[in-house]
């Protein structure tokens, strides 16, 4: 079966059998990862603190969203790439009306979205961003040094999820079911490599986070 | 009785339609086959010529839905034109002869226009590997009448979705071994209209193009035709500004459903679905599925009755129930679980693997 | 990148090895270190922290990228994707060379100021991590010279710098004769145990003789211990926690010999967060006392009315926050508050308290010799700073801060004196009236 | 099926939903290239509203802009088709609908007289027996009567 | 072995019936029916959201198009106690309607009408008489002598073309055919007109249910919201559209349809004395007036009656495990308790087995009729064969003397000049269509106003979003949706376990009436109208057997069961 020939095949598959294994994977792979993380458990900690850590923790997870701004002056277009670019995934991943039925289909829960063209334009700048990274990424002497193959794979993947999702939803490969199975099989390629690649984060972030938030709380320091 | 064989053309005129009707027939098939106007005197002049082309329609494993769309065509309606203008020699709901006289008709006009008449299918039929005994007319099994009826045909013409893809029969676990037309024939001209049942003037439209044309019309990937099933539902609903604006109906009866808002959340299937339903509509313009409230099935696509609940939006995955979700993800938990605790003692064993420094060992490396 | 190679860290010599060092390495690792790890996107962002990569421009000194040792040690060891890309033969390890190459980055490069923690956008605690990397270091065999002989010293001698109590007698008697004030010594049961670095007594003896001004002047009851006086900790900045425990428990044997409430940690920084942060940890228990930064204590005795001063330095002054102190401790409010006590013309400089940049000399940088043009280059970070507020005075409240402030300014032609913070306290107290 | 690349297929439009599409003022544009066609040459031209996206509004604002002309015709056959001369001359609109009401077809006919008006030759060519067969009825009935 | 009959295809019916008929010199001695087409819908169903079912359900039949549907939305509604709101059951009583009005002109004129009227016989008719015939009839507007030789010239060119399509090898001219060429001519006439009339009933579907064949059910209510303003909902304009319709109808029915019954049935009347067979008849009821299911406000009565007995009306429970039973001792089907056993649709089971239980392999001349020869099952109430349909229904209606009936059966009666048992024959179950759809029809007109009243009090609820959500469902439940459908009594059986099919079985009109034998060898409706006083004319042409059987309005793939080849275990979805 090929796409071309049978894009209601493969957008079927793409919503099926394809979709039950990317999540099977996904879900071992990721449990497997956070399980790897918090059941190594910190020591106990003997030092007298200044502060709890739970508040410094939850408000570090927060406050890291945007950087100082010391660190934005310096870093204006990587900061900002970064930010445009995740914000609007989020905004075209949770508050675009199908990927919230979505959710709904595979958890109950639902939340108000928002308009398609809303979302259409963010999504939009989500690519320009994207793009922008790559061009940071692959220019930048520091992030030139960092990088690996992974890094430009999680782009790729990435940036694809974003693109079919906007070639899709403007109609801009045709037949539709090959447009949608072509998203739905890179987002499923990216649940498939998350829990195995740098996009962890997306979960293990909140955890450094915290983690970073608490040490630096107990010790009276707002990080 | 003497069979002298007219021609389309005089055909109408003994039946004193006017040449003024014959055009406006012809307007009116050009403007359904989305044909320039320039194209209607050719037109014209093509179906003044064709003789009634001998029509065999078979109906397996089906529920008739198909010839029951066929008899609501209103334009060209199944009376007044389409019927007088094919020769409909074999047809199992319709035809006057039953049992041996039936099959000695079919048989008949099989061998006077061999090589020559449409073979129309509706309905699926159990496949060669199958137990033929699932499905049989006049003792024959669906898929020897098949065989034996497609051999002297010009073309073929699977009409609905059960024949074109295999439909419901076909549909999880497929309890008959059912296939599509197109999975047995694959040396003939082959239209799939499919549709369940397809819009009548679809059915009738292709059969006017091949009539005027002596060709079969353009097609899709799925041996569709292009013109009638080229743009998506979604493309061309009414509903689909609201689409845009983000604003759903979320039951059959609130605010949004009466303000006739975007059926997307009640598992409306349109954009996937390829139909001239948003264009056409049903029963002479009167209304069509969307109109009336209900989302689209996505009755014109291949397997389309495993595509997941028709009231789960286009984006639900059609496996997985949220419980299924949360057992992968206890498994996860598992096998993080033992990988974790592998870890775990890998920490413990590197606590007390690690050999102390001392001062003196410093000392050494000074 | 040539690798710095130990002339002596001969394997067949010295003790340590490549198998040693990784289980250092394995025995560090936590639930944050894999969080840390895990998150890590490959941003950059922690370079813009980093004074050593930013004066340098060599994106080698990019912090994530020094803790590139530890990671792998995770990664192999810790995951079960590591482990599976392991089994394929995919998995790169550590080797022997490859920590002999990092040696540079883990010690020379990083004064672990914690600045690029406060940034990671994941929240990558990456000094700590250093902190943890370079226990792999040590006992790899990998660790600088400089700060190897300052850990020999400190465990052998009772300091780094190899001082004698005889030295800091001398100071004392210093001290007393310029005050007329005594400096008591072992005397049990008083409120403050005051610890002091080696620094302090040899580059900055007034620092002991502010306190003492204070202290009388507050009438508080301190002590010096002949057991103890030194607080710094070599162990810490090389990165061993064997021997930064056995230094631990000297400050805390003195202090429970002298059965004091309280215990004063030197100026230094890093000696501050070594018995404030680390201690109780390095020997595995809570203290029977307190400990408090010198700035805390002065703080709370301003607030509770106990310090008066009059008149204030006319000068413009401007703050240098030590990164131990301010960042990694918490103490941040205080020494500003001390600062408006005693300067008319107090300004910040453009980034402070928890974003402010590191000297340059932390984390054992300014021990370990060779790594003094890194240290004078990270220090251009200061000093940009400095030139942005021109402040005709700095003033500190870390010896090793002010130390790198004077050498810094000297080496780049800046005439601005550095001063102690305690010790201007000390000028502006109030005279006690004479007891009739 | 190449040869079927030959025959101009397009889809087809019935966008009812959508009021405006925007084309009425394209279309008028190319009625005025019709209409000097038609004069240079004597060439008419047939364009057909239903090919191309024409919603009410567009259609209302291509009625007001041609106007009401003088001719007005209803043709009866297989239903009704309304033949109706617009404000300019030479531009026709001709509505074909069938029995049920339902349109058909809607097109613009720029030409001297639409092609379904003329009365058509193959017609003539039973007019005369028609009519015969009618006088020799009318006889019968005569004679019935009286 | 006597002679055999075969006719197979039976023609102008739904789906794919066999009639063989042993004969006794000219008279069938035993008939057989065999319904030779199975697709598996049961068994597809399994595992599937029983919101969905309808539509699955629907495709048994495209020809009663509506009633599966909504017989399979209320089994859900059924199951999880959902009180349907009083417009969606106006709603769907109109639409349940027009099917009737529909389904049985179509069946009238398009199926049964050429076993009647002979086509050829009408070209030598005098379109004149023809007319005067016609008009003494009704008073249809479209009766003039120039209409009828029109459509005598336009049935003249077509057979002149020598190219008869549907047409071809009709019995034309056997003796059978009594007509006179007039009425003939006209039943062509009308033949033609009722192909354009049914369109615009069909409409009336369309505008409910967005399209006909097939129109759009949802379980608990109707998907079209009422709003007079709106242009997406059932408006003013829509209404009235219904309400055209509704007349539309009415007209055609009171000025053709039962004319023409009428008058056929008066030139047959010997076809009052045959054709009857079982004796027993059954209806489920349906039509509520209100908005429960309340089998005291239908409008066709629930009950059984035996032996032809009018004064006894035994009462119906579809639930009860002892009254309705499917058996499948002469199907190809296999029951995991022995051929011999019969099963409530609850306990239903459908394991195709052709083989192993007597089918005969393809080509075949006979089937094996002692073993399985069907792939109907053989339904039984309390282990009596019965009738269903429009006779079953109008037999209640006299039995429980509804007074519209009691006066249309004795007027028609009179008329023909018949005494009431000539009801128990072909042309009574003919006869009593008509009545029924005259019944409906005019009953479609109440609904119609009470619907209106309804919105104008401001009542505008069409749906019960109530149990909507299957996380609102019990993990178990069960419910029998059932509805009286054209054909007759219809049930659908559903078990819902955790929001999923567990079991779903369908008995269907036409399973009762073409159904096989059963264990204790009682033949099916069908079977035993046949063995019922026929005698052919020429075995060659058999239209006697066409006849009975048409009267009967088969619609074999309702009446199909459908299943899991290999081992007929439901079939949970799995999770790949």
């Amino acid at each position: 079966m090929t796409a071309l020939a049978d894009p209601m095949g493969f957008l079927l598959f793409t919503k099926g059998p394809l979709f039950n294994i990317a999540i099977a994977i996904f879900a071992l792979g990721l449990a497997a990862r956070l399980a790897e993380i918090l059941l190594l458990g910190r020591r106990p900690n003997f030092a007298e603190p200044r502060a709890g850590e739970w508040l410094p923790g939850l408000r570090t997870v927060v406050t890291r969203t945007l950087p100082d701004p010391g660190t934005f002056k310096r870093a204006p277009f990587n900061v900002l790439t970064g930010l445009i670019w995740h914000l609007g995934f989020l905004v075209a991943l949770l508050l675009f009306i199908p990927h919230i039925e979505l959710i709904k289909g595979l958890f109950g829960i639902s939340w108000p979205g928002l308009p398609n063209p809303f979302v259409d334009l963010v999504t939009a700048v989500t690519l320009v961003a994207l793009a922008a990274t790559l061009v940071h990424r692959l220019t930048h002497p520091v992030k030139q040094r960092l990088s690996t193959i992974e890094d430009y794979l999680v782009w790729a993947v990435t940036f694809l999820v974003v693109l079919t999702g906007y070639l899709a939803y403007n109609r801009l490969i045709n037949p539709y079911p090959l447009a949608l199975g072509l998203h739905i099989l890179t987002a499923e390629l990216f649940l498939i490599i998350l829990p195995f690649t740098k996009l962890t984060h997306i979960f293990t972030a909140f955890i450094a986070r915290w983690y970073n938030g608490a040490s630096f709380g107990r010790r009276g320091v707002q990080s | 009785m003497t069979a002298k064989k007219h021609s389309v053309g005089e055909h109408l005129r003994d039946q004193g339609v006017s040449r003024r009707a014959f055009l406006k027939f012809c307007t009116a098939s050009a403007s359904l086959l989305a044909l320039s106007p320039g194209l209607i005197p050719a037109l014209a002049a093509a179906l003044e010529q064709a003789r009634r082309p001998s029509v065999i329609w078979l109906s397996f494993q089906e529920c008739t839905g198909c010839t029951e769309s066929l008899t609501r065509s209103h334009a060209p309606t199944v009376e007044d034109l389409i019927l007088e203008m094919i020769s409909l020699d074999y047809h199992h709901t319709l035809q006057a002869a039953a049992g041996e006289a039936a099959e000695a008709a079919r048989e008949q006009a099989m061998k006077d226009n061999f090589g020559q008449y449409l073979l129309i299918v509706d309905g699926s039929l159990p496949g060669p590997d199958a137990n033929p005994g699932y499905s049989t007319i006049a003792g024959v099994s669906n898929y020897a009448m098949l065989m034996e009826a497609v051999e002297g045909a010009a073309a073929v013409i699977a009409v609905g979705t059960c024949a074109a893809f295999g439909g419901l029969p076909e549909a999880a676990p497929n309890p008959t071994g059912a296939v599509a037309v197109m999975d047995l024939i694959k040396d003939k001209p082959l239209v799939n209209v499919s549709g369940c049942p397809p819009v009548p003037m679809v059915i009738t439209g292709v059969l006017a193009h091949y009539l005027a044309f002596g060709r079969l019309p353009e097609l899709d990937e799925y041996h569709r035709p292009l013109a009638f099933f080229g743009q998506s539902i979604h493309d061309r609903c009414y509903r689909r500004p609201f689409y845009d604006k983000g604003l759903f109906a979320e039951t059959f009866d609130d605010e949004g459903a009466r303000a006739g808002w975007c059926l997307y959340r009640l598992g409306c299937k349109g954009p996937s679905t390829y139909n001239a339903c948003a264009t056409m509509r049903w029963n002479s313009g009167t209304s069509w599925p969307i109109e009336a409230g209900h989302p689209c099935l996505g009755c014109s696509e291949p397997r389309f009755w495993d595509a997941g609940s028709f009231y789960a939006p286009l984006s639900v995955p059609t496996g997985l129930s949220s419980n299924q979700v949360l057992t992968a993800g206890a498994a996860g938990v598992l096998v993080g679980g033992t990988v974790a605790t592998l870890a775990r003692r890998t920490v413990e064993t590197a606590a007390v693997s690690r050999q102390p420094v001392t001062a003196d060992e410093l000392e050494q490396t000074l | 990148m040539s690798p710095i190679v130990n002339p002596t860290a001969n394997p067949e010599v010295t003790p340590f090895n490549l198998e040693r060092g990784l289980a250092a390495f394995r025995a560090e690792i936590d639930g944050p270190v894999a969080a840390f790890f895990s998150s890590c996107v490959h941003c950059g962002i922690c370079a813009q922290s980093c004074p050593f990569y930013l004066e340098t421009g060599d994106p080698k000194y990019t912090p994530i990228l020094k803790l590139e040792p530890l990671r792998l040690v995770w990664e192999s060891e810790f995951t079960l994707w590591g482990k599976i890309k392991g089994a394929l033969g995919l998995q790169k390890k550590v080797t022997d060379a490859m920590l002999a190459e990092w040696e540079e980055l883990i010690y020379d490069s990083c004064s672990m100021c914690g600045r690029c923690s406060m940034v990671c956008p994941v929240g990558n605690d990456i000094q700590a991590m250093v902190r943890k990397s370079r226990e792999g270091m040590v006992a790899a065999g990998h660790a600088p010279e400089g700060l190897a002989g300052a850990a020999v010293r400190a465990v052998k001698t009772g300091s780094p710098m190899g001082l004698q109590w005889k030295t800091l007698q001398v100071q004392i008697e210093h001290v007393q004769t310029s005050s007329g004030l005594t400096v008591p010594v072992d005397q049990a049961g008083v409120d403050y145990l005051v610890m002091l670095s080696s620094m302090e007594v040899i580059n900055f003896p007034e620092y002991l003789e502010a306190i003492t001004k204070i202290f009388d002047h507050a009438g508080v009851t301190w002590t010096l211990s002949t057991q103890c006086f030194e607080a710094t900790n070599a162990g810490i900045q090389i990165g061993n926690k064997d021997i930064a425990a056995l230094l631990v428990e000297r400050v805390v044997d003195a202090a429970v010999a002298l059965g004091v409430k309280n215990v004063i940690s030197p100026e230094c920084g890093h000696a501050y967060t070594a018995i404030r942060w680390e201690g109780p940890n390095l020997i595995g228990r809570r203290y029977p006392f307190r400990v408090f930064h010198i700035i805390e204590v002065l703080d709370q005795l301003r607030a509770q009315g106990r310090i008066t001063t009059e008149g204030k330095e006319l000068d413009r002054l401007s703050l240098h926050d030590p990164c131990n102190l301010a960042r990694k401790s918490g103490v941040i409010q205080q020494q500003r508050n001390l600062m408006d006590l005693v300067a008319e013309q107090f300004v910040e400089l453009p980034e402070h308290g928890r974003f402010q940049w590191c000297c340059g000399a932390g984390g054992g940088v300014s021990s370990n010799e060779r790594a003094e043009p890194l240290k004078l280059a990270a220090f251009k970070r200061k000093k940009a700073q400095i030139e942005a507020v021109e402040p005709e005075r700095m003033v500190t409240m870390c010896a090793t801060c002010r130390t790198q402030l004077e050498e810094g300014l000297e080496h780049f032609n800046m005439d601005i004196p550095v001063v102690g913070l305690t010790e201007l306290i000390a000028d502006h107290l109030v005279d006690k009236e004479e007891p009739t | 099926m190449s040869a079927l690349s030959s025959i101009p297929i397009r889809v087809q439009s019935m966008s009812h939903g959508t009021a405006n599409c925007g084309n009425a003022v394209p279309i008028l544009h190319e009625v005025r290239h019709a209409l000097e066609r038609l004069i240079a040459t004597g060439e008419g031209t047939q364009i057909d509203l239903n090919a191309i996206p024409f919603g009410p509004e567009d259609e209302a604002h291509l009625l007001a802009v041609l106007g009401v002309g003088e001719v007005r015709a209803t043709i009866d056959a297989l239903g009704p088709t309304h033949v109706q001369e617009t404000a300019i001359p030479g531009v026709w609109l001709i509505d074909y609908r069938i029995t049920e009401d339902q349109r058909l077809a809607l097109h613009l006919d720029i030409g001297d007289i639409p092609e379904i008006l003329r009365t058509q030759r193959q017609d003539l060519d039973t007019a005369l027996t028609t009519l015969d067969a009618r006088l020799t009825s009318a006889k019968d009935r005569a004679q019935f009567e009286y | 072995m006597s002679e055999r009959v075969v006719v197979d295809p039976i023609t102008r019916i739904e789906g794919h019936l066999r009639i063989e008929a042993e004969m006794d010199g000219e008279t069938i001695s035993r008939a057989y029916s065999s319904g030779t087409m199975v697709r598996g819908i049961e068994t597809i169903l399994l595992g599937r959201d029983p919101r969905d079912a309808w539509a699955f359900a629907q495709r048994i039949c495209g020809v009663c198009t509506l009633v599966h549907g909504l017989a399979s939305a209320r089994s859900v509604e059924d199951a999880l106690g959902i009180r349907l709101p009083p417009n969606a059951q106006l709603i769907r009583n109109l639409m349940i309607g027009a099917q009737y009005v529909h389904d049985h002109v179509m069946h009238f004129y398009h199926l049964h009408a050429l076993d009647w009227v002979d086509v050829v016989s009408a070209l030598s008719a005098d379109p004149k008489a023809t007319a005067e015939l016609a008009q003494s009839l009704s008073s249809w507007s479209k009766s003039s002598p120039g209409y009828f030789a029109d459509t005598q010239k336009r049935l003249k060119g077509f057979v002149e073309s020598g190219q008869l399509g549907i047409f071809a090898n009709g019995y034309w001219g056997h003796p059978a055919y009594k007509l006179p060429p007039e009425a003939n001519l006209m039943a062509v006439a009308h033949y033609l007109e009722a192909l354009a009339w049914q369109r615009d009933a069909a409409r009336l579907h369309a505008i409910f249910g967005g399209k006909n064949p097939h129109p759009n059910v949802v379980v608990g209510g109707v998907a079209s919201p009422i709003d007079l303003e709106s242009d997406s909902a059932l408006n003013a304009k829509k209404l009235a559209e219904v309400q055209r319709v509704i007349t539309a109808m009415q007209q055609f029915v009171d000025q053709v349809y039962v004319p023409d019954t009428l008058a056929i049935a008066g030139f047959y009347k010997d076809w009052f004395q045959r054709g009857e067979g079982l004796g027993n008849f059954m209806c489920y009821g349906d039509l509520p007036a209100t908005g429960s299911m309340d089998p005291a406000t239908y409008l066709f009565p629930r009950g059984v009656i035996l032996n032809r007995d009018l004064t006894t009306i035994h009462d119906v429970d579809l639930h009860d495990a002892a009254q309705i039973q499917e058996f499948v001792s002469h199907s190809w089907y296999d029951y995991s308790g022995g051929k011999q056993t019969g099963l409530h649709p609850y306990a239903g089971q459908t394991t195709l087995d052709y083989d192993g239980r007597g089918g005969v392999k393809p080509p075949y001349k006979q089937l094996a009729v002692d073993d399985g020869y069907s792939w109907l099952k053989a339904p039984r109430w309390q282990g009596h064969a019965v009738e269903v349909g429009p006779l079953a229904r109008v037999l209640l209606l006299y039995a429980k003397n509804h007074a519209q009936t009691r006066e249309l059966v004795d007027s028609t009666l009179s008329k023909l000049d018949l005494p009431v048992s000539a009801l128990f024959s072909t042309l009574g179950r003919t006869a009593a269509r008509t009545l029924e759809t005259k019944i409906v029809v005019d009953q479609m007109q109440g609904w119609y106003d009470q619907l209106i009243a309804n919105i104008r009090s401001g009542d505008i609820s069409t749906f019960d979003a109530t149990r909507w959500d299957p996380s609102t469902w019990p993990a178990e439940a069960r419910g029998a949706g059932f509805m009286e459908a054209p054909r007759g009594a219809l049930g659908h059986w559903i078990v819902i376990k955790d929001g999923r099919i567990a079991n779903y079985q369908a008995v269907v009109p036409s399973t009762w009436n073409a159904g096989p034998r059963d264990p204790a060898d009682q033949a099916g409706a069908y079977e035993a109208a046949l063995q019922d006083n026929h005698q052919l004319a020429d075995v060659k042409q058999p239209i006697e057997i066409l006849r009975t059987i048409h009267s009967f309005d088969p619609c074999i793939a309702c009446a199909v069961h459908l299943s899991d080849p290999q081992t007929g275990e439901r079939l949970e979805i799995k999770v790949t």
